[in-house]
């Protein structure tokens, strides 16, 4: 039986940037509670951006280190705690975009959120900062326990954020929605992990792949039921089809700077648990588990399969602007799903390449276009589609970067959601998943629909006013970032996907040893 | 002896080509100035014709071929270019003069007319096309030409295109004869690929066809003889689609002289001579064009008994004599054919110029409405009655002799053919008595105003009209039974001469027969209109409707076309489109029902999620037993 | 049957059950208790597993911790969340919570 | 001179450049901004045509080549690739550009009628700036369609026609102008997902080269044009061997039949039409010109380039369906011409009928069928143009463009009846203009094989000379309505196009070897190829 291993000062380095946000956290909650009433509650919302920014910078740091250290022959991560926790460049590259979405999204709803709406302002900009922190432990984990209380970290906080407009009964019954969806995904997704450590005997990863072999052998049904369970739970956290029925409902009572951070952060959160789940325990090693791991993942894709044409279908009709992102969000994920389902094969292993790429495309269309969402419902009052009418005359700027962020989305060229989804695609052809191809093919297109619908609204519809919109800075920073990000991923992707290529290891990352 | 204007014939469309370019891009401003530009266009292609002709008539010239590669696919090469042979310069200068008299005598027709300069540019542009045609070497370029002179025929038309019937007469001839072109276009694809060589050139096909060589499939020569013929057929106005033609004098009526008597209409003869050697090599293909061009002559020739308009009774003349041409084609006689051809073109432009005095003086075309002419109009009456002399072949005018020569080669053939040709002729003689008759014999039966009114033509209209009388008076005599001329001038080979009593006694018997029973009815009796007529009035039903061809074509072709064209609109509204529709609904309805799920019960959600997930786990634990 | 498989059986008894009042129930309180019973459920299996399973250690009981402490907080969460809309709607009855739709 | 500098990427970019220049002039300079646009749609064709004079065709094509890495996306190797020795392994889309025999005589199609179609826009008569923006991107889009020589770059600009499209369809069009957008967007959507599955089908298997240098082995997946098709011929490349990487025949018919899809709906093939008519019927005429004339073209270019040059065999098999598909399209088309009231419908309903004549020179599998459809793609193009300018100008002038309630109108507006009636006679393949050279040569080329679809074919010649004339002439003949009486002719700058465009129908339809010689030995590699298929 090997010893405890327990925190060190050592360590407290590599936590850094959980620690900066418990930290920040912490200080702006007593900073709102001090600050008299009058004073605007922006800069809590400023705090937490800085917070935010100075544990990127940290989570920055490390990837260089772990870069030099490779470079120095050292292994490029670190255990701690005897592996539950893991600083590499998965989580690394994970928390980056966590860390960025969040700023960009607390930044984009500085000057947009109403005082009547969120009474509590001050608390809506610090209670997101527990938020990405879970959602950075749920991509650092190397245990189920870590990963567990990672997501409830990050789903109690949410519950919170979505329902944050006290004073609307809407964000209620969101919250309540999202509470009870949250909850028996969970318990879904624990009952799974009682079963995997029942099977395995242990509840760390690198445990779990050790032992999965055997595990498979002894008792397959217990694999099967224990990794089953979590399939349900994850897809009713992800919404994908047909476990997607609250999203819509959730995303369209939470105030829209929580749907972003709902649609992007969370989903990619559980994106990481997932990968830490079905790739870390090691499936791929064995010749046993290759049956398990074949229905397991032609499982995943099934839903991957489901979310796209759901998602793109149930958007058709749908008038309400949140729900219709919301309903892109569940296709989005079931896209995000496939390079997780596709075959490693010798020729083919960027799996995580298109997965973060993809991802860093979809973090940047979805919180760009939820900014002008903002925008757009705080003139007009209205989340509805309408609203966008004529945005072209009352802010032509703003609706040439909402095309772009729509091109995005709808995957046309040169944005970065096309050439995501193109790299995707190529995996699936390699590794001749062509049914898959051809549905994430046909749901596109059905989508161009969807999203040229803003567009439809925004330059071809007159709208009830001529008023110029007044755009705040932030926000208007905010769209423009995601905007001219949207468009350089898809004319420029190389110099990323030659950084994540250059950082990111499948056997050292991935698989734990 | 040296070619020397022979290599110059392309400049012969040159010039009116360049007439139509100047007359187009000067548009209206040219005013009648344009006339003359394109006048004198035309005399520059008559004067080099005529030179051309001069050169060849010591029958000693070698043809002349010059050639551009026109088009290059890779290894296919297709060439635009030009010949000049005897046969090719007879009919330049048939064309030229024909054109430059119509030139002349169109400006004092049309000199009231505001389009007056856009008239002589499409006139232009047919001449061009014409002598194009008359030059080509090859069948393509044959072809190009073809088709543009069928456009100018339409255009010309349709030149008073305010008028309904006028449009619906472009449109018709237009359709109509596009039928037998495509029966060309096909000849010539058929002929490209196997021909040796993808040869297309008059040349290579007299090799070919001329050596008897097997090279062609018997069953594909006829093929390709018929096909030409349909273009023949369709350009020539022969039965069954000579229905344009009569519609066709819509047109002012210079042009009916110089398309739909003289030239155009005349290159389907011209065709067939042309590639006679593919119809001699196919004896089905002959009789084809014999029965055709015999059933036309008789069938244009009856109907024109019937018809009141001066210029269709002259177009089903036209129709009838082209049958004559067809007929002697099919008796295997080309000189026949050109002979006719070449006679034909002077005395029929005749009648219709002197139609068109006529008319331009009383401005009707009725000839109920006239009578009595003659004693206004003594040049046009004179004239045209050469004319009508010479149409019913009465000797010496032109007419006689080579109604004589096609139907010597029709004796030659079969006698049902000849007896045919006789026949047709005492028809021929019988309506141009009448016609004549009723128009210049007689009292004014019409307006008594516009009588009065009536005048002598200007003498730009009336010297052309003497000219022409003189030669339908005259040419004749190149081939005559003494003196096979022309014949041997286009073979090349002596030919033997030969009187045959017995054409002689039966064509200009029928000849005076249809005039004395023509005088009798009509001239003699002219006031009280037409008795006979009145006496076989169902019959003379049939013949005014001209045998419901018109009718028939209309509920045979017409109207299933356009109901097809109705029900494949709705097939591709309904089925088609229809089919796009329900795609597009069942996704929407599939995102409605999607939508309709979504009730705000987080428990239903629930439900629905716990399904789904069953329903995920079967279905791949299924898959293993499955 | 082994003790781990009444064990078994019976932590998917309680998640059933569980699963079938969040399904069912009208209450919300009841919704949220019967999210809670299939948290007990999953501590039940955890227990069983530290004691009989395959490789019987601590961590499954120390799991188990963790998940008590932390279904607590989400009940603590869920209810607050309850009370605050029960403020605006005056009704527990989930059936009525159906604002958000379509 | 024209060696020296990337001419194929100026051509392509200049006119983005001006959408950048044009969105950053001042919305109320109008005629700053025409002016602007105007030049920026010039430049591109003086340059085309400057291409064009100094084109030599030389065996194999590819002139003025331009090769750029543009991304060079690194796949990851650690999967087993990395112990077999490979030092690198790369997804590399290229940036590719070329222009050939096939490809030139549609780029300066495509310079004649955008130039064409940007005198055109005087119809236009709201938000100039964003319409001029528009309308240069589309074309970028176009002559980067017609010059790419990389699958993926293809695919882009193809989509990029598409957004621009789009805007044009569904802001300046008619009444039903947002539904026929949508309409285009889904349709056109759909044949480039068709597209793109093909394509990536191509290059996941035909794409992947290996070369050994001095450090290693580098692997890659390319999108090159002349990778796949100097791979596909070569039969020891991996593509034609067992591999993982082997086409074999159910892929290539699969990816056949995707590209024989996508295109025919750009084409479009019968029954996937629909689309067009709506888009013909509703959009503004400039924008329809350029639809018309140039990107249904992209169809007929995409078939031939890939379809054709990159799967000959399964071209070879499917030449009769083709052929088949081409003679419904020819009188389907047709017939359907006939029955239409609305002239803008009788030119849709025309196009697909000439555009069934381009697939006939497909289908022919000879050099005189691929040239054919190659001219008539060409000749369709400026005919088509040209007539939707004046369905513009009647349009603008007599507010309708249904030829059951026009008539007469060569009395008030003789120049622009002239101009349509040689527009429609040019249509109905009168010879000595163009439409006819490009129908000869498809016949001409399907004739060797299939005689009897070219006689059921030509039938659609005869139906086309009904539905022009029926047409043209109800509209320009016949008695003149009182309330057409007051119509004025043509202004100056509908003239010119006008002029022009039949200037450029006449000259092709007189002297064709301008055009084909152009083609020359483009199409020899294909059609060895074809030869040698039918040898083995």
């Amino acid at each position: 039986m090997q010893a405890l291993q327990t925190l060190t000062w050592n360590d407290t380095w590599y936590l850094a940037p959980e620690i900066v946000l418990a930290a920040f956290t912490i200080a702006l909650a007593l900073l709102d509670l001090s600050l008299p009433r009058r004073i605007d509650r922006d800069i809590i919302g400023w705090g937490a951006v800085l917070g935010l920014v100075t544990a990127g910078v940290f989570v920055g740091w490390h990837i260089h280190d772990l870069g030099a250290w490779e470079k120095a022959g050292e292994s490029p991560f670190r255990n701690l705690l005897d592996g539950s926790y893991r600083v590499d460049d998965f989580g690394n590259l994970l928390k980056l975009v966590f860390l960025g979405a969040s700023a960009l999204i607390v930044l984009a709803s500085l000057g947009t959120v109403k005082k009547e709406e969120v009474p509590i302002k001050g608390e809506f900009y610090y209670l997101v900062l527990p938020a990405v922190l879970g959602a950075m432990v749920m991509a650092s984990s190397g245990d189920l326990i870590t990963l567990f209380i990672g997501m409830e970290l990050l789903g109690i906080a949410s519950y919170i954020l979505v329902g944050v407009r006290k004073s609307s009964g809407l964000s209620g019954e969101a919250a309540f929605k999202y509470v009870v969806t949250g909850g028996t995904a969970s318990a879904f997704v624990l009952y799974g992990m009682s079963f995997l450590y029942g099977a395995t005997g242990s509840t760390r990863l690198s445990g779990i792949a050790q032992s999965i072999g055997d595990a498979v052998e002894g008792s397959k049904a217990l694999v099967y039921v224990a990794f089953f369970l979590m399939i349900v739970g994850f897809a009713l956290k992800l919404a994908l089809a047909p476990f997607h029925a609250w999203a819509p409902d959730v995303y369209q009572g939470a105030p829209t700077p929580v749907t972003s951070f709902l649609g992007v952060v969370a989903k990619a959160a559980a994106f990481a648990m997932l990968y830490r789940l079905f790739v870390n325990t090691a499936l791929y090693a064995y010749a046993d588990t290759a049956q398990v791991r074949e229905d397991l993942f032609l499982a995943l894709a099934v839903l991957a399969a489901a979310a796209m044409i759901v998602g793109v279908a149930g958007a058709l009709r749908q008038q309400n602007a949140k729900r219709l992102l919301a309903l892109s969000g569940v296709a989005n994920a079931g896209i995000l799903l496939v390079p997780l389902t596709l075959d490693i094969t010798s020729f083919h292993s960027s799996l995580f390449s298109e997965f973060i790429y993809y991802l860093l495309a979809y973090v940047f269309m979805n919180v760009g276009a939820f900014a002008v969402l903002t925008v757009v419902s705080r003139e007009t009052g209205s989340e509805e589609l309408s609203g966008f009418a004529g945005l072209y005359h009352r802010a032509p700027w703003t609706a040439a970067a909402m095309t772009a962020l729509i091109c995005s989305l709808a995957g046309l060229p040169v944005t970065g959601g096309f050439f995501g989804k193109l790299f995707i695609l190529f995996g699936t052809v390699q590794t001749k998943q062509y049914w898959l191809a051809a549905i994430l093919l046909f749901t596109t297109v059905v989508s161009y629909y969807l999203y040229f619908s803003f567009i439809r609204q925004m330059f071809m519809r007159s709208g009830d006013t001529e008023r110029q919109t007044k755009v705040p800075m932030a926000t208007g920073l905010v769209v423009w970032i995601c905007a001219i990000a949207s468009v350089a991923l898809g004319v420029l992707p190389k110099p990323i996907l030659e950084w994540v290529d250059g950082l990111f290891s499948v056997s050292l990352d991935f698989l734990s040893r | 002896m040296d070619i020397t204007f022979a290599q110059y014939a392309w400049f012969a469309p040159l010039f009116p080509l360049a007439a139509f370019a100047i007359l187009t891009a000067m548009g209206r401003g040219l005013g009648r100035a344009g006339a003359w530009v394109a006048t004198a266009a035309s005399l520059l292609s008559f004067l080099l014709s005529l030179l051309i002709a001069i050169e060849r008539l010591g029958g000693t010239a070698e043809d002349y071929t010059g050639r551009i590669e026109w088009l290059r696919a890779g290894s296919i090469m297709l060439h635009a270019g030009y010949e000049v042979t005897n046969l090719t310069s007879l009919m330049l200068v048939i064309v030229t003069f024909v054109a430059l008299l119509v030139n002349l005598y169109s400006i004092g027709y049309m000199k009231d007319d505001e389009r007056i300069s856009v008239f002589f540019g499409y006139v232009a542009l047919f001449t061009a096309s014409m002598l194009g045609l008359v030059l080509a070497d090859n069948l393509l370029t044959l072809y190009i030409c073809w088709e543009l002179v069928g456009v100018c025929s339409f255009l010309l038309i349709g030149f008073w295109f305010r008028k309904p019937e006028a449009r619906a007469a472009a449109k018709k001839a237009f359709i109509v004869t596009r039928i037998g072109d495509l029966g060309l276009l096909l000849a010539i694809l058929l002929l490209y690929w196997n021909m040796p060589n993808h040869a297309l050139d008059f040349t290579s096909l007299y090799n070919v066809f001329h050596s008897q060589s097997d090279t062609l499939s018997a069953s594909l020569t006829t093929l390709i003889a018929l096909l030409i013929f349909l273009g023949a057929v369709g350009k020539s106005g022969q039965f069954p689609l000579h229905v344009w033609l009569p519609d066709a004098m819509e047109g002012p009526t210079p042009i009916s002289a110089l398309i739909h008597a003289a030239t155009m209409v005349a290159a389907g003869v011209y065709l067939v001579v042309r590639t006679f050697d593919i119809f001699e090599a196919s004896q089905a293909a002959l009789a084809a064009v014999a029965i055709v061009g015999a059933f036309t002559a008789i069938f244009a020739a009856v109907i024109g008994l019937a018809q009141n308009d001066i210029k269709r009774v002259l177009a089903y003349s036209t129709v009838s004599q082209l049958g004559y041409m067809m007929l002697a084609l099919g008796a295997g006689s080309t000189a026949a054919a050109t002979f006719h051809l070449f006679t034909h073109a002077f005395f029929k432009a005749l009648l219709f110029l002197a139609a068109g005095s006529v008319i331009h003086a009383i401005h009707t075309q009725d000839i109920r409405e006239m009578g009595g002419l003659g004693r206004r109009m003594k040049i046009t009456a004179w004239t045209f009655g050469i004319g009508a002399l010479a149409l019913s072949g009465i000797p010496p005018f032109s007419g006689f002799w080579s109604k004589d020569a096609v139907l010597a080669a029709a004796l030659d053939e079969s006698p049902w053919l000849f007896a045919v040709g006789v026949v047709a002729a005492f028809f021929t003689a019988l309506y141009m008595a009448r016609l004549f008759f009723l128009v210049f014999f007689g009292a004014p039966r019409g307006d008594a105003k516009a009588y009065a009114h009536a005048k002598k033509s200007p003498a730009v209209m009336t010297v052309p009209l003497v000219i022409l009388a003189v030669l339908a008076l005259l040419a004749g005599f190149v081939e005559t039974p003494w003196n096979e001329w022309l014949g041997s001038w286009l073979s090349g080979e002596e030919e033997e001469g030969g009187i045959n009593g017995l054409v002689v006694i039966a064509s200009v018997g029928a000849s005076l027969l249809g005039l004395y029973l023509g005088w009798l009815f009509y001239g003699r009796r002219s006031s009280s209109g037409n008795p006979a007529a009145e006496k076989a009035s169902g019959l003379r039903r049939i013949l005014e409707r001209k045998f419901y061809v018109d009718e028939l074509y209309e509920l045979a072709f017409v109207r299933p076309l356009a109901a097809l064209g109705r029900g494949l609109d709705a097939f591709d509204r309904v089925v088609v489109d229809g089919a796009v529709r329900l795609a597009g609904r069942s996704v929407q309805a599939a995102g409605k029902l999607n939508t309709r799920l979504l009730n705000g019960q987080i428990q239903a959600y629930a439900l629905c999620a716990l399904l789904g997930a069953v329903l995920l786990i079967l279905a791949i634990a299924g898959r293993r037993f499955w | 049957m082994t003790m781990l498989g009444s064990y078994l059986t019976l932590a998917a008894v309680l998640f059933c059950l569980g699963l079938y009042g969040v399904l069912t129930k009208r209450n919300a309180i009841i919704v949220l208790l019967s999210i809670e019973l299939m948290l007990n459920a999953v501590n039940l299996n955890l227990v069983a597993f530290a004691k009989y399973g395959i490789n019987a250690s601590l961590r499954g009981q120390v799991f188990s911790l963790f998940t008590m402490t932390v279904a607590a907080a989400e009940a603590a969460v869920g209810i607050a969340v309850l009370i605050s809309l029960y403020r605006r709607r005056a009704t527990v009855n989930v059936d009525e919570y159906d604002e958000l739709r379509r | 001179m024209l060696e020296d500098i990337p001419v194929l990427s100026i051509l392509t970019f200049l006119p983005l450049l001006g959408t950048l220049i044009t969105l950053l002039l001042p919305q109320s300079r109008v005629r700053f901004i025409r002016g602007t646009a105007i030049a920026f749609t010039f430049l591109p064709l003086l340059l085309a045509i400057a291409l064009y004079v100094s084109y030599e065709p030389i065996v194999g094509g590819g002139a003025f080549a331009e090769k750029l890495t543009w991304l060079s996306i690194p796949l990851n190797t650690e999967a087993g690739l990395a112990d077999k020795g490979a030092t690198s392994y790369r997804l590399l889309f290229d940036y590719r550009m070329g222009v050939d025999g096939l490809s030139l005589p549609l780029v300066l199609l495509t310079g004649a009628v955008a130039s064409m179609a940007s005198l055109a826009s005087v119809y236009i008569r709201k938000r100039w700036k964003l319409y001029y923006a528009l309308f240069l991107l589309l074309q970028t889009g176009m002559y980067g369609v017609f010059l790419a020589r990389d699958l993926t770059l293809f695919f882009i600009f193809f989509e990029l026609t598409l957004i621009p499209m789009f805007f044009l369809i569904g802001i300046w069009g008619y009444f039903g102008r947002e539904q026929a957008a949508n309409r285009f967007l889904v349709y056109n959507g759909l044949g480039s997902a068709f597209m793109l599955l093909a394509f990536l089908i191509l290059i996941a298997t035909a794409g992947f080269s290996a070369t050994e240098t001095a450090s290693g082995t580098t692997l890659s997946f390319s999108g090159s044009y002349e990778v796949l098709l100097a791979n596909l011929a070569d039969p020891n490349a991996a593509v034609n061997q067992d591999s993982i990487m082997y086409l074999s025949d159910n892929l290539k018919w699969t990816a056949f039949i995707l590209l024989v899809i996508a295109f025919g709906i750009k084409l479009p093939i019968f029954p996937f039409h629909t689309w067009m008519l709506k888009v013909h019927a509703e959009a503004a005429p400039p924008v329809v010109m350029i639809h018309s004339g140039i990107l249904l073209k992209m169809g007929a270019y995409g078939l031939l380039r890939f379809g054709a040059f990159l799967l000959p065999g399964q071209l070879q098999s499917w030449a009769p369906v083709l052929a088949t598909l081409g003679v419904i399209n020819i009188v389907y088309g047709a017939i359907l011409a006939c029955a239409q009231k609305e002239f803008k419908l009788v030119l849709a309903y025309s196009s697909i009928s000439h555009m069934g004549i381009v697939l006939l020179g497909i289908a022919s599998l000879n050099e005189a069928g691929f040239e054919g459809a190659v001219f008539q793609s060409v000749s369709h193009g400026l005919i088509s143009a040209l007539l939707f300018l004046i369905v513009g100008s009647l349009h603008e002038r007599a507010e309708t463009t249904r030829i059951d309630e026009l008539g007469g109108l060569a009395s008030v507006v003789p120049f622009t009846s002239g101009i349509l009636l040689t527009a429609g006679l040019a249509s109905l393949g009168l010879p000595g203009l163009s439409g006819f050279v490009g129908e000869f040569l498809s016949f001409l080329g399907l004739f060797d094989s299939y005689p009897w679809l070219v006689a059921v074919g030509v039938l659609g010649l005869l139906f086309a000379a009904v539905y022009v004339l029926r047409s043209v002439l109800s509209m320009t003949y016949g008695p003149l309505p009182d309330r057409f009486a007051a119509i004025r002719d043509v202004r100056f700058v509908e003239a010119l196009p006008m002029i022009a465009l039949t200037a450029l129908i006449v000259l092709l339809g007189v002297y064709p070897a301008l055009m084909t010689d152009m083609m020359s030995h483009s199409f020899d590699g294909l059609l060895k190829l074809l030869q040698s298929k039918v040898g083995g």
